[in-house]
């Protein structure tokens, strides 16, 4: 606990200080050697370029936002409800899981004809794979959480006649917890990755849609000032996840 | 508990025993359990009745945690076996829920504090937490745990974790408790508390106890027979009645009536144990 | 040796023999049959409910597509499977290894850790054609798409399995003298074994992902490609096809990873 | 002998198909190496840009999206040059149903109109404004890959490439139920599928430029007349494509490259009036942000050197 | 060792007591230890002889484990207290890898068997793996173990896991070894086996021995010299020396010096005992 409190504004630095040398090797890197645009942009001039277009850039990234934030949030009931679907009736797995791995094997946009087809070419597709992507993760995670649980605490919990119910809320899910938000946190990224990606095969607005069509203008610095903006959001994304994390697991 | 009362020196009972009346509670007939290649319970044959205090001793890995798993439920006996509980026929499984079990290893949740890992229990049954984290704050003193209700397991001592399951163990009210090596890790004078606090809890409710202990003192001293088990594969080698008079003071250890038993009861474990390590020896030689 | 003890070995033996072959055999036998209902069940229901084939195809259909021309899909899968492979391999050996130095290292893990999360938010389809430049149309640079995709779960993960380690195990380790590389190998990556594993099945299907579509920056063989060309023909059957086969791919090597977690992480959890 | 072989590469806009059976014929006859070149052709795919591969010089050669891209690309400073150009007319069409309400371009007002922003969104525009319909009276929409919306009659027009969404259209539903709009009969041209090579290599390997040239029209000649050994070589390359895709397309990409100016001029020819069109459609409406020397861009030398004879068909 | 062959009956030194020679092993001088609120030890002072077998009792929860963390080098007391092994005054993390530590619960790894957990710590050593087993096996039916070195953790009973845990404590070889409660979960035979072999091993070897336990029989019976400690915070009340005759007999529980010794210890054990329960109390009173 008191490591977790102390060392934020050092942890926090050291963050800072990452960030600036990979940005000053950027540039150093983009202008000593001349590179033009088109292969890497310097860094100022992603800055300038966010700046100008910030307008845009920001109503795409709530447009993403929105899409991650929503699909995350299916995806992660979806992968919990499965998690503990199986836990309570372990003849699922078999039936589930393979099932599972299948469907995930497949990039996301290979299914993007489908989606595309089935849930139209706006922000629901894009929930759509979201959710999809972020679930697996979920239910992996947690799954595994679940079966980490000590048997013979099991037992004991069995002793006080605890049902399967009683056992997953009182032991399995705290024992799960960790895994869980581990996956949680794994996923914050790719939710927002994959809304992007979903947006470039199809979209009305968002920054995948803005980085694609930058890509067709040719113009690099707007696609870097959108993956600027991506990240950003990813990061503090992840950010809120871990505190959250560092908050309900204060017994380890 | 009748053969209990008989009133000449311990009667040694070679075991198997057939109680009469009443009725008893729990009943082991045959019972076997192998895991793998190793036979930990062989023909196991045990009565407790109602309100009976029953101790069990014998070598370390000779099925007695094995025994309690199958009494709570928690493992199915080979089949053949049988259980009779309140004079049913029924698996061990039926058992899940209707007897309080201390296991061996505290088994203390890392994320709950020192009263809600003892209101589990309590829980599971459908108390309201505030009403049974009241009644747990009102056990702390007895437990020798008063001001540590907001401590972790990994802040206690490994003495204050046992007191932490006994106390979850007391908490969940069931007619048979069964405690596997409650005061294992006690001082000489805290267990002597916790045991007289035991014998009046005991006395009060008049629960049904089955006790697994080391100490063959505490077994004397706490029941009204002790069970002495031989080696692995483990069966009952001796029913020892122990008809002296209760309430017990803590000077009866040194009674001639009390040391005589000691004496018995400890000729039968060292054979057993010595047995154990024999057998341990002899297939150590034949490989 | 003396005769029980060998009688009762081989009894012993042979009653495990008897009871794991049937075992494997079953669970073979339990996993075809499942296939085939799941295969009736597709055939039936698109000719019963007559679902236009664009939306779904016969599953005759598209195994007879796939029949018409199975070297594409053979080279295909093992091409795939070798991009695989390659960026599963080298993105889990590196996820661990970063675990662990941010794990030892605090202050790299700090400067660093926020960097990779960095990297992972930036879409793989932007920096495709770099990899593409670099790289070429070599198995390389796909693999370098998937050991992208692949590596930060791991290192997450591994990260999370060490740092559960109980302290009381560390401190008995370090009471025999045990140095930072002794406790490592022999206490903290046994702990955080089950956990690396998640990641890597996880992994697993992700390294599949990252092959496929690193194969969309301009290759010729590949499930990826297979895939590509079907979806931009509209060539329903084959989208289907190319689906099969990354789903066939995913499915087995997910399993094969996860019967390489069984055989190592046999002990049951326990604190 | 092959140690005097010159290594180069010619990236392509997509996957291997019929629309570049040509270069696939001229590799596999073997017209590279007879001109000293070891030629690898490396496929495209989507979010690569060839413009930018080539310009960087990961590839030596390349055949980019179409004017459009090449006005963009020298816009934005990438170092490149048009050597040739191969579909001499648009070869977008915008399709919607006969029986639908959208019987005239302006029918289009208020219709859900799908349309892929890489080139073909110009073309739209440039239709529309020659009608005096603006962007915003209509629902443009970015269009995904399946063409099902349209024949489900949830988009009321959609646009199609002549040789494959017009295709799969058409295997979805008969050819006399669809009504067409093409480019040309509102005026308008816009050539597409470009070769293109660097700056650099156009100053210091003139010579490799024109071998290639060379060897890619015999390959193309072949292709036409032999089209079912053409398709053969593609799908070689491809052995999941549907031949009779193939065969439709290679037909439909025969007419978009000898159209026009290269009737006459033969293929790949650069026709400069089209160019020159095209380029102050795109002033206008802001595509590029100045008027480009459209001599450094467009350099028809290269396929000049090779007579004509060789270029036509 | 000096003071344990006084000729006269065991004299009762109120701690602080002083050493003259020869050069103790092990030196504490005010050592204190807090965690968070919870003062775990204060003013402990304490001397250990090498080749003397010292053995510790107190109330659970006084902070022998504590004590002990701090000796095996595994927590650093707080500033201020004087640490010295070996006559040279040290940090406690210096003391890493020169003590042999046997922990109070057994921290066996699930992931070995019962003879690869064994040889851990010759493991960590660089012994090469099939010669520490080899060493291990041998061991094995001493420990009554034997047939049982392929089995897993969770395959054993209690007893029997903290078999294994000593077993690798003693594997691993140092002048002074620290066991806390090492037959705590022991059968009265095999603990006295376990005894006994303990004292032949000492002897043999010389090694200095720090003994936890709440059996006041085998503090005495196995000591040299039996610390009392205080209840929390923990220092040192009582430093009893044992001066019954080497080798000793099972017999000697019950010759007079022994029980004399035994009620002194009692004694002191009872009154901290009593306090820790007390102020436990009052805690809890006062809240
Ligand atoms: N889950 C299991 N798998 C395999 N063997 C087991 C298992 N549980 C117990 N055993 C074996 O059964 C025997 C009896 O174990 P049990 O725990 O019942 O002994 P115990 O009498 O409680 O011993 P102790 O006094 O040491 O706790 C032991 O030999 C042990 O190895
Ligand atoms: N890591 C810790 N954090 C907080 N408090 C601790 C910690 N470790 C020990 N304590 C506290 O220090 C005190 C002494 O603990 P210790 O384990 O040394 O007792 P002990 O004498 O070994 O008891 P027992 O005989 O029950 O094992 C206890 O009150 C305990 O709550
Ligand atoms: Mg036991
Ligand atoms: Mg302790």
């Amino acid at each position: 606990m008191s490591r977790a409190l102390a060392s934020p504004s050092l942890a926090v630095q050291r963050g800072i200080l990452g960030a600036v040398l990979l940005i000053a090797c950027w540039e150093g890197l983009a202008r000593g050697l001349h590179l033009p645009a088109y292969v890497l942009p310097a860094v100022s001039d992603i800055l300038v370029g966010l700046w100008s277009k910030r307008a845009i850039l920001i109503d795409a990234a709530g447009y993403t936002l929105l899409e991650a934030l929503v699909g995350y949030g299916l995806g992660c009931l979806i992968g919990i409800g499965l998690a503990v679907a199986i836990a309570l009736v372990p003849a699922l797995r078999s039936a589930i899981m393979p099932l599972a791995t299948a469907i995930n094997s497949v990039p996301v946009v290979g299914y993007s004809p489908l989606i595309l087809l089935w849930f139209g070419i706006g922000v629901s597709s894009k929930i759509v794979m979201v959710a999809m992507a972020v679930s697996f993760t979920i239910l992996l995670s947690m799954l595994a959480g679940l079966d980490r649980v000590d048997r013979r605490a099991v037992d004991l919990m069995k002793s006080f006649g605890a049902g399967r119910f009683g056992v997953l809320w009182r032991l399995r899910l705290p024992t799960a917890l960790p895994l869980l938000l581990a996956g949680m946190r794994v996923s914050t990224v790719r939710s927002v990755i994959v809304a992007i990606v979903t947006e470039m095969l199809g979209a009305h607005g968002g920054l995948g849609w803005v980085i694609y069509q930058a890509v067709l203008q040719i113009d690099f610095v707007q696609v870097w000032s959108a993956i600027f903006v991506a990240s950003a959001a990813s990061l503090a994304f992840f950010g809120l996840i871990g505190f959250l994390e560092r908050k309900i697991l204060f017994w380890t | 508990m009748q053969a209990a009362r008989l009133p000449d020196p311990g009667p040694t009972i070679e075991a198997p025993q057939v109680h009469p009346k009443p009725e008893p509670l729990l009943e082991l007939r045959a019972i076997n359990k192998t895991f793998g290649s190793v036979a930990a319970l062989s023909g196991l044959q045990a009565n407790v009745a109602p309100g009976e205090f029953v101790t069990v001793v014998g070598p370390s890995g000779c099925g007695k945690s094995t025994l309690f798993n199958i009494v709570a439920g928690l493992e199915e006996p080979d089949a053949g076996g049988i259980l009779r509980f309140e004079g049913k026929s029924c698996h061990a499984a039926d058992l899940l829920g209707r007897v309080s079990f201390m296991p061996q290893r505290d088994l203390l949740f890392p994320w709950r504090n020192v009263v809600d890992n003892a209101i589990l229990a309590l829980e599971v049954e459908g108390m309201p937490r505030e009403q049974a984290r009241a009644k747990a704050l009102k056990m702390l003193p007895e437990f020798g745990l008063a001001g540590f209700e907001k401590q972790y397991p990994n802040q206690l001592s490994g003495g204050m974790r046992q007191r932490v399951a006994l106390m979850r163990t007391f908490l969940f009210e069931r007619d048979l408790m069964l405690l596997d090596e409650p005061f294992g890790a006690l001082d000489a004078l805290t267990r002597a508390m916790m045991q007289r606090w035991l014998l009046d809890v005991w006395q009060k409710y008049r629960r049904t106890i089955l006790f697994i202990t080391h100490d063959v003192d505490e077994a004397i001293f706490l029941g009204d027979r002790v069970l002495v088990m031989t080696a692995r594969p483990g069966s009952v080698k001796l029913e020892q009645i122990v008809d002296l008079p209760r309430p017990r003071r803590p000077e009866i250890v040194t009674s001639p009536e009390f040391v005589r038993l000691k004496r018995t009861l400890l000729d039968a474990i060292e054979e057993e144990s010595m047995k154990s390590f024999q057998s341990s020896i002899a297939q150590e030689k034949s490989q | 040796m003396s005769g029980p003890a060998a009688t009762s070995l081989s009894e012993a033996a042979a009653a495990t023999r008897s009871i794991t072959m049937p075992d494997s055999l079953r669970k073979l036998v339990r996993l075809l049959l499942g296939l085939a209902i799941a295969a009736v069940i597709w055939e039936g229901a698109v000719m019963l409910f007559g679902i236009r084939p664009y939306y779904l195809p016969r599953l005759s259909t598209i195994l007879l597509a796939m029949a018409a021309t199975p070297r594409a899909y053979v080279d295909g899968f093992l091409r795939t499977l070798a991009e695989t492979l390659i960026g599963f391999a080298s993105g889990g050996a590196f996820g661990v290894l970063m675990g662990i130095v941010f794990f030892r290292v605090r202050a790299l893990r700090e400067m660093i850790f926020p960097i990779f999360v960095v990297s992972q938010t930036i879409p793989v389809i932007a920096f495709g054609a770099l990899v593409v430049l670099w790289f070429g149309n070599t198995l390389l640079a796909k693999a370098i798409i998937a050991f992208y995709l692949t590596f930060f779960p791991v290192t997450v993960n591994t990260l999370l399995g060490l740092e559960t380690v109980d302290p009381k195990q560390v401190a008995l380790m370090r009471s025999f003298g045990a140095s930072n590389r002794q406790l490592l190998l022999r206490l903290q990556l046994p702990t955080a074994l089950p956990q690396i594993f998640v990641a890597l099945r996880l992994a697993a299907s992700l390294s599949l992902v990252g092959a496929i579509v690193g194969e969309w920056f301009g290759d010729t063989t590949g499930l990826g490609v297979l895939l590509l060309q079907a979806m931009f023909t509209e060539n329903v059957v084959a989208i289907w096809g190319a689906l099969l086969a990354a789903a066939l791919l995913g499915t087995g090597f997910y399993a094969v990873v996860a019967a390489v977690e069984q055989r190592l992480v046999f002990w049951s959890a326990e604190q | 002998p092959a140690a005097e072989l010159q290594k180069a590469s010619l990236r392509l806009k997509w996957l291997p198909q019929a629309q570049f059976a040509g270069f696939y014929v001229a590799a596999a006859k073997g017209y590279y190496k007879a001109e000293g070149i070891d030629l690898t052709i490396n496929p495209g795919g989507p979010n690569l840009l060839t413009e930018n591969l080539v310009a960087t010089g990961a590839d030596t050669f390349g055949l980019s999206g179409g004017t459009d891209s090449v006005f963009a690309a020298r816009d934005k400073g990438l170092p490149i040059v048009c050597i040739g150009v191969s579909h001499q007319i648009t070869p977008f069409i915008f399709v919607a149903r006969k029986d639908g309400p959208v019987k005239t371009i302006q029918d289009f007002k208020g219709k859900t109109v799908t349309t892929w922003f890489t080139g073909a969104n110009h073309v739209l525009n440039g239709m529309l404004a020659k009608e005096g319909i603006k962007p915003d009276e209509l629902k443009i929409q970015p269009q995904q890959v399946s063409v099902t919306p349209f024949v489900d009659g949830s988009v009321d027009v959609i646009t199609a490439t002549y040789y494959n969404e017009f295709y799969t259209i058409q295997s979805r539903m008969p050819k006399d139920s669809l009504k067409t709009f093409v480019a040309e009969d509102y005026g308008i041209t816009f050539p597409r599928d470009t070769l293109i090579v660097a700056e650099t290599t156009a100053k210091e390997k003139p010579e490799l430029v024109k071998a290639f040239l060379r060897a890619s029209l015999k390959g193309w000649k072949d292709a036409f007349s032999d089209p079912k050994g053409a398709v053969d070589t593609v799908m070689a390359a491809a052995p999941t494509l549907d031949r009779t895709q193939q065969e439709f397309m290679l037909t439909e990409v025969k007419r978009l490259m000898t159209a026009g100016a290269a009737a006459k001029n033969g293929m790949f020819w650069i026709d400069a009036d089209a160019v020159k069109t095209a380029h102050d459609f795109f002033l206008k409406y802001g595509v590029i942000s100045k008027p480009l020397d459209l001599a450094a861009a467009y350099d028809a030398s290269f396929i000049q050197s090779v007579p004509v004879a060789d270029r036509l068909p």
